[in-house]
């Protein structure tokens, strides 16, 4: 434990009758970092963030929040705010009376309330919106003033629930920005809950991975995404393509037991295996040429993404898909080529 | 506001309550001195149950508001019927609801029973001495220590006038002129089933009605009966009739007399030639009352002939006292104590006792009946 | 800040099990005040009630004290009694069953109509339960009887010769009554409603379907929980009530109700009306078990 | 083809449907209520129609009677008390139902809410019987509005509990947990938050205790004595004895103090909803 540590998890477990939705899952946030839980719904990132939080109660290990164990107070004696997925909003109090309620709860005097509240809203850039209901507000709106009323109370660290999956794309974009911007200025602790990989890699400082109450991986993310040290993480972030085979001494056949044309640059050892590619990395007839690996596949059908094509391929029972800017001049049912560099390519067994 | 006002009410009535122990001592030893009692009992309150209805309301007009006006007190009268004797069953024994109650013989036989009711030292009423002596002659000895005699109500019928039908016996009650457009009580059902006992003249008094065996056939009789509805209560009977439901009722004193007043053209009322079933109004002081010396004071009142008098000019009831001034609207007043005797059938404490040992099953037979006689 | 963690295990057990003491306490003292109403003014009472259920009734006394099954015994022996709880079940069966009919209507109504309307609405299925019952009675007395505003208004419009009367009929206890339950169905059921979706009834006549055909298909499968509710809350409500039917019915409608009245005051019988109050105690208790078990099956169904 | 003209055919009859139970519903609610206000008015001591004459005699008459006022007056204080008192038991139990896990959670509600079922004369006599020798601190309970208050709250108790399990199940309950996310106790947030959320349940709430107590007569019988005596106990006694219009006047008194609570809401409401919604 170092002097920077905001808050460590240790060994915390949560049941929820015969399931258990976060199991043995260890973690430390130091100061000033944001931390995402990314994971599929059911991963046991909400249920973490909500035992921080003190909204749940713990079946077992520790929660420390500045070295100090907090896992039995209620969340009301924990120096924790939460940005909730609907902003939970007070309805009946207006935008300055939502964001002095934490300040008036901490018995903050008047004026030190009205130079707070002036200086959040400020942050989030909503001033002059003071005297607005919530009900007046769109939903952005209402997720900074929630933003601005956690940052009030100034808190050793921040939990974000999914603060932007219920708002629309280019909102969403937006907010993801703003949150960043005051990050980077405010260096506040956070944690981070999603399920939007884009959010995780675009704010983060560590990623943890989550998946079955556990976390899979925590890193950087540009490690988590490079460097996934599992098939879950690799499959979860980021698009791939998964081609399951068996490798026998004779060659490579897919699952049917029919061979296919994979020609790969490494060997691998006999028995089932899935190998995995990202589309975005697969190269196509004449760039495939030079690649150590390739695999000769039908074009099934094409799909126009704007910037690119993409084309749905299919090799024996093999299926992948592959990105190309541009055409490559050939249609529906023509075979091509196609061709990747080693590290782009993961064997799982 | 009114919640300290009425605290004070409630203290300075205790404080008048000290000094009127202290104050009047005299005045009460002395008794009957006007003046004295007038400051004696200045502000004492005082709650006397009289029948719910139009009693109730000449009641209060023609002797609590003399009273107070008398006395300076704050008597008080509320109106009440079948749920007197269970509302002084179920209050503490030292603080009764009302301290005054009027009580026919079947309030007064349950009452008595469960030891509700305070005796009466005659020597503080002298009125008493005034008293027909019919009251204390039907009534039991284990009864006649308590309370006060007042008068009496008796069962009467009524007709409406455009029918031409005078209402000289019962038995138009079964005539076939009045076939579906009578109505008699079935919640007070005794009084009912005593209009065949006073037309049969087979036992004296009520007599067949007290033993299930001979009281058969009167409920036979009541089966004949051909009814619009029975009534539950003074309100639905006064309904049948204003609502053109029925033309005939066997109705009360204090009922009839407001159907007579409020509308005099429109019925005719009376106490048919067999006579009637009746009861004694009879007054008694509740136990546990705080207000002893003021209840015989104004268990007195009751009994002097100004107030008699009064009572009797607003109602078709019949006085305690011997002698009243008959008002013009009292056909066939009772002249003496054995008019009393011949004119008016009491239910006596005594038959009461003998029906309440089978309560049940005369309610059951009556519920045949009106089961066999409603449509 | 602190340069080492320390952590006081002992201090952190005393305050982990303050906590949860806390926490376990919290309800009790919530719900103490109503507790106490219920506990206090209403289970002593009640336990006195079935204690008198078992006193003897003799001697023109309204109970003497002792003990005997003979109420109850004569309860399920004598025909009156009996008559009376079939007549009650039977009076409450029907009465709730017009009830959620008109209840239903009712609230399809109101949810149907734009919202401008639903406040006029609701304040009008109001009036009935802010009504005290003797006003209501009065009022239904003024109405029905010969002399009585229908028979004076047909009479005046010339659509009827001679007076009429619907009064005193079973007819005009079971007006009085639904008048009575009607607001409890109503809201329930509007509730119900308010939980539906109302593009549904819009794809479902998309789909081809004829309002009855939709009504049938979608309509009734969808609150068809609630109407049990609303039947069973209406139907509690209705044993209960014996001012009403009493006032308005036909002399013979004895109900439980009425009789308990009648044994407790007129005839002094205070046992028996206990033992009366006690058996239609239980019913109504097994009744509401009943619509308890099919309340949490609703939420379940919904969430 | 052959489609189209049931459905056109349908709804015709179906609004005509409609505007006939409208009539219905609208005129079976009222018919009470106005005849009840029109016999007020009746000069005459019977009730029935036609009304010849009108005047406002019987209104006189009631104002006029200090018994009446009187009774008025302890309805009101009486229906006040129950309302405070059924109001914070019932939401503070409803509350906790929806917050704590309770055991036996179902026996608990069947407790609480059989009292409403509960015939009232047997509630009314079995609390005088249970109660009425009670003093505390020199002070009879027999007789006193407090007594009444906390038995017409056995009725409308219940009725809040029910109304506000229900309310309770509606709010967004991570409203709360911001509440007490940003620091603020059970306490704080349940006064602060949770109140104001469910502020028209606890409004209806205590104006159907209100209601409740005004109305009920039976158990204010058996508990009531001169100083306390409702005006409901006034007219059911009255009412068992000839009826005359004075009993439509109090129906009318009793039936405006509601309407006037109502709209008072009912105004209060409205400007709350405009502050709140769009």
């Amino acid at each position: 434990m170092t002097v920077s540590t905001a808050l460590e998890l240790r060994n915390v477990i949560r049941r929820f009758g015969t399931v258990v939705a976060v199991n043995d899952v260890s973690l430390n946030v130091s100061k000033g970092e944001f931390v995402t839980l990314l994971g599929p719904s059911g991963s046991g990132k909400t249920s973490t963030l909500r035992l921080v939080g003190g909204f749940e109660n713990l079946d077992g290990g520790s929660i420390l929040l500045n070295g100090q164990r907090i896992d039995h107070l209620p969340a009301y004696r924990r120096d924790t705010a939460t940005i909730f997925q609907s902003g939970a909003l007070f309805p009946h109090k207006t935008v300055a009376e939502n964001v002095a309620y934490g300040l008036r709860m901490r018995n903050v005097p008047k004026d030190a309330i009205m130079k707070r509240i002036s200086e959040s809203l400020d942050i989030v850039r909503l001033k002059g919106f003071e005297a607005r209901y919530p009900a007046q507000l769109s939903g952005g709106q209402k997720q900074r003033v929630a933003l601005a009323r956690s940052l009030a109370v100034r808190p050793a660290i921040l939990l974000f629930d999914e603060p932007l999956s219920a708002l629309d794309l280019s909102l969403r974009l937006q907010l993801r920005a703003e949150i960043k911007r005051l990050h980077d200025e405010l260096k506040f602790t956070a944690i981070y809950v999603t399920h939007d990989q884009g959010e995780a890699m675009a704010m983060s400082s560590r990623v943890a991975v989550m998946n079955a109450g556990a976390i899979e991986q925590i890193d950087k993310p540009e490690t988590v995404f490079h460097s996934p040290t599992s098939e879950f993480v690799y499959t979860f972030i980021g698009e791939s393509c998964c081609l399951p085979v068996r490798v026998t001494s004779a060659g490579i056949e897919d699952k049917k037991g029919q061979a296919v044309g994979l020609r790969l640059g490494e060997r691998l050892a006999e028995g089932e295996c899935r190998i995995y590619v990202r589309p975005s990395r697969l190269r196509l007839i004449s760039e495939a040429a030079l690649l150590p690996n390739q695999l000769t596949a039908r074009i099934h059908f094409i799909e126009f993404l704007g910037d690119l094509y993409r084309y749905h391929l299919k090799a024996g029972a093999l299926e992948l898909a592959a990105d190309h800017a541009g055409s490559i001049g050939h249609g529906v049912g023509d075979e091509i080529e196609i061709g990747w560099r080693n590290e782009d390519m993961r064997v799982f067994r | 506001m009114k919640k300290t006002f009425s605290l004070q009410k409630a203290n300075r009535r205790n404080f008048l309550k000290g000094t009127a122990l202290a104050v009047a001592m005299p005045a009460i030893i002395g008794r009957a001195c006007v003046s004295t009692a007038k400051a004696a009992f200045e502000g004492e309150s005082l709650i006397a149950v009289s029948w719910s209805g139009n009693y109730e309301q000449v009641f209060r007009e023609t002797i609590i508001n003399p009273f107070n006006a008398k006395y300076n007190t704050k008597a008080e009268t509320v109106g009440g019927w079948d749920q007197i004797v269970s509302q002084i069953k179920a209050a503490p024994a030292d603080n009764p609801p009302f301290d005054v109650t009027v009580a026919e013989e079947y309030i007064s036989s349950s009452g008595l029973a469960e030891n509700l009711y305070m005796k009466t030292d005659r020597s503080k009423i002298p009125n008493l001495e005034a008293v027909y002596p019919w009251f204390y002659e039907t009534r039991p000895d284990k009864a006649k220590e308590y309370g006060i005699p007042f008068g009496g109500g008796t069962c009467m019928l009524l007709i409406r006038k455009n029918l031409g039908i005078a209402p000289d016996s019962w038995s138009l009650l079964w005539d076939e002129r009045l076939a579906g457009k009578t109505t008699a009580d079935s919640a007070a059902w005794w009084w009912t089933l005593s209009v065949p006992a006073v037309m049969s003249q087979l036992s004296p008094g009520l007599d067949e009605m007290y033993d299930m065996s001979t009281a058969e056939p009167l409920f036979q009789q009541l089966d004949k009966l051909k009814v619009a509805k029975w009534f539950k209560d003074g309100a639905e009977q006064a309904n049948l009739l204003n609502q053109d439901e029925a033309d005939a009722a066997m109705s009360y004193s204090s009922d009839a007399y407001t159907f007579m007043t409020q509308s005099p053209d429109e019925y005719t009322v009376a106490v048919p030639k067999e006579g009637a079933s009746a009861w004694a109004d009879w007054y008694f002081k509740v136990r546990g009352t705080k207000h002893n010396d003021l209840a015989d004071l104004f268990m007195n009142y009751m009994l002097e002939k100004e107030t008699q008098d009064r009572f009797l000019s607003q109602s078709l009831i019949f006085m305690a006292r011997k002698d009243v001034t008959v008002p013009a609207h009292w056909n066939g007043y009772p002249k003496s104590n054995e008019d009393y005797h011949k004119m008016f059938q009491i239910i006596t404490m005594d038959g009461w006792d003998k029906i309440n040992a089978n309560y049940q099953a005369y309610d059951d037979r009556m519920k045949q009946t009106i089961a066999k006689t409603s449509g | 800040m602190t340069d080492a963690v320390r952590i006081d295990d002992a201090s952190y057990e005393t305050q982990r099990t303050a906590q949860e003491r806390r926490k376990l306490l919290a309800p009790w003292i919530l719900m103490l005040p109503a507790l106490v109403i219920v506990l206090v003014f209403f289970g002593i009472p009640t336990v006195y009630m079935v204690r008198m259920s078992f006193n003897l009734h003799m001697d023109q006394r309204l109970y003497v004290p002792g003990f005997t099954f003979e109420h109850y015994v004569n309860l399920f022996s004598n025909p009156l009694f009996t008559n009376a709880i079939l007549t009650t079940i039977k009076l409450a069966l029907v009465a709730s069953l017009a009830t959620v009919v008109i209840g239903y209507a009712f609230a399809l109504l109101v949810w149907l109509k734009p919202a401008r309307w639903r406040l006029l609405f609701i304040g009008l299925a109001l009036a009935p339960l802010l009504i005290s019952e003797i006003a209501i009675i009065f009022g239904w007395w003024m109405f029905f009887p010969k002399n009585g505003l229908l028979s004076y208004g047909l009479l005046s419009a010339g659509l009827i010769h001679e007076k009429i009367s619907l009064m005193y009929t079973e007819f005009a206890a079971f007006v009085g009554l639904v008048y009575v339950t009607l607001p409890y169905c109503f809201f329930i059921l509007l509730s119900i409603f308010d939980g539906i979706d109302k593009r549904l009834l819009e794809a479902s006549a998309d789909l081809g379907a004829s309002p009855l055909k939709t009504f049938r298909e979608v309509m009734l499968p969808l609150t068809w929980t609630g109407i049990l509710v609303a039947f069973s809350q209406s139907f509690i409500w209705t044993m209960g009530t014996y001012a009403t039917p009493s006032a308005l019915g036909p002399d013979t409608l004895w109900t439980m109700g009425f009789l308990i009245q009648e044994q407790m005051l007129g005839k002094h019988n205070w046992p028996m009306a206990s033992a009366l109050a006690v058996v239609l105690v239980i019913g109504v208790a097994a009744v509401m078990v009943v619509t308890r078990s099919m309340q949490s099956e609703r939420t379940s169904f919904h969430v | 083809m052959s489609d189209v003209a049931p459905r056109g055919a349908e709804p015709l009859v179906l609004k005509v449907l409609a505007l006939a139970f409208t009539v219905f519903i609208v005129g079976y609610i009222l018919v009470p209520i106005l005849v009840t206000v029109a016999m007020s008015f009746n000069d005459a001591a019977m009730i029935r129609f036609p009304i010849n004459v009108w005047s406002m005699k019987w209104y006189a008459d009631f104002f006029g009677s200090p018994q009446w006022m009187d009774a008025l007056e302890n309805s009101i204080l009486i229906a006040i008390g129950t309302a405070a008192i059924s109001t914070t038991s019932g939401v503070l139990c409803a509350w906790a139902f929806q917050r704590f896990h309770i055991p036996f959670r179902d026996m608990w509600y069947i407790l609480i809410m059989m009292p409403l079922f509960m015939p009232g004369v047997v509630l009314g006599l079995g609390v005088a019987i249970a109660f009425g020798g009670i003093s505390i601190g020199g002070y009879a309970f027999y007789g006193s509005r407090e007594l009444v208050m906390l038995a017409h709250s056995l009725w409308a108790m219940p009725l809040v509990f029910m109304l506000m399990e229900a309310t309770f199940k509606t709010i967004d309950y991570r409203i709360v947990e911001a509440s007490y996310d940003l620091g603020g106790g059970p306490v704080r947030t349940f006064f602060e938050v949770v109140l104001p959320l469910v502020s028209t349940g606890i409004v209806s709430s205590l104006l159907f205790a209100f209601v409740i107590s005004l109305n009920e007569f039976v158990m204010a019988l058996f508990l009531t004595d001169r100083d306390t005596q409702t005006l409901p106990v006034l007219m059911w006694l009255s009412l068992r004895s000839a009826g005359t219009p004075r009993l439509a006047v109090a129906s009318v008194i009793l039936a405006l103090t509601v309407f006037t609570c109502l709209t008072v809401i009912m105004l209060w409401y409205i400007r709350q909803l405009r502050k709140v919604a769009r």
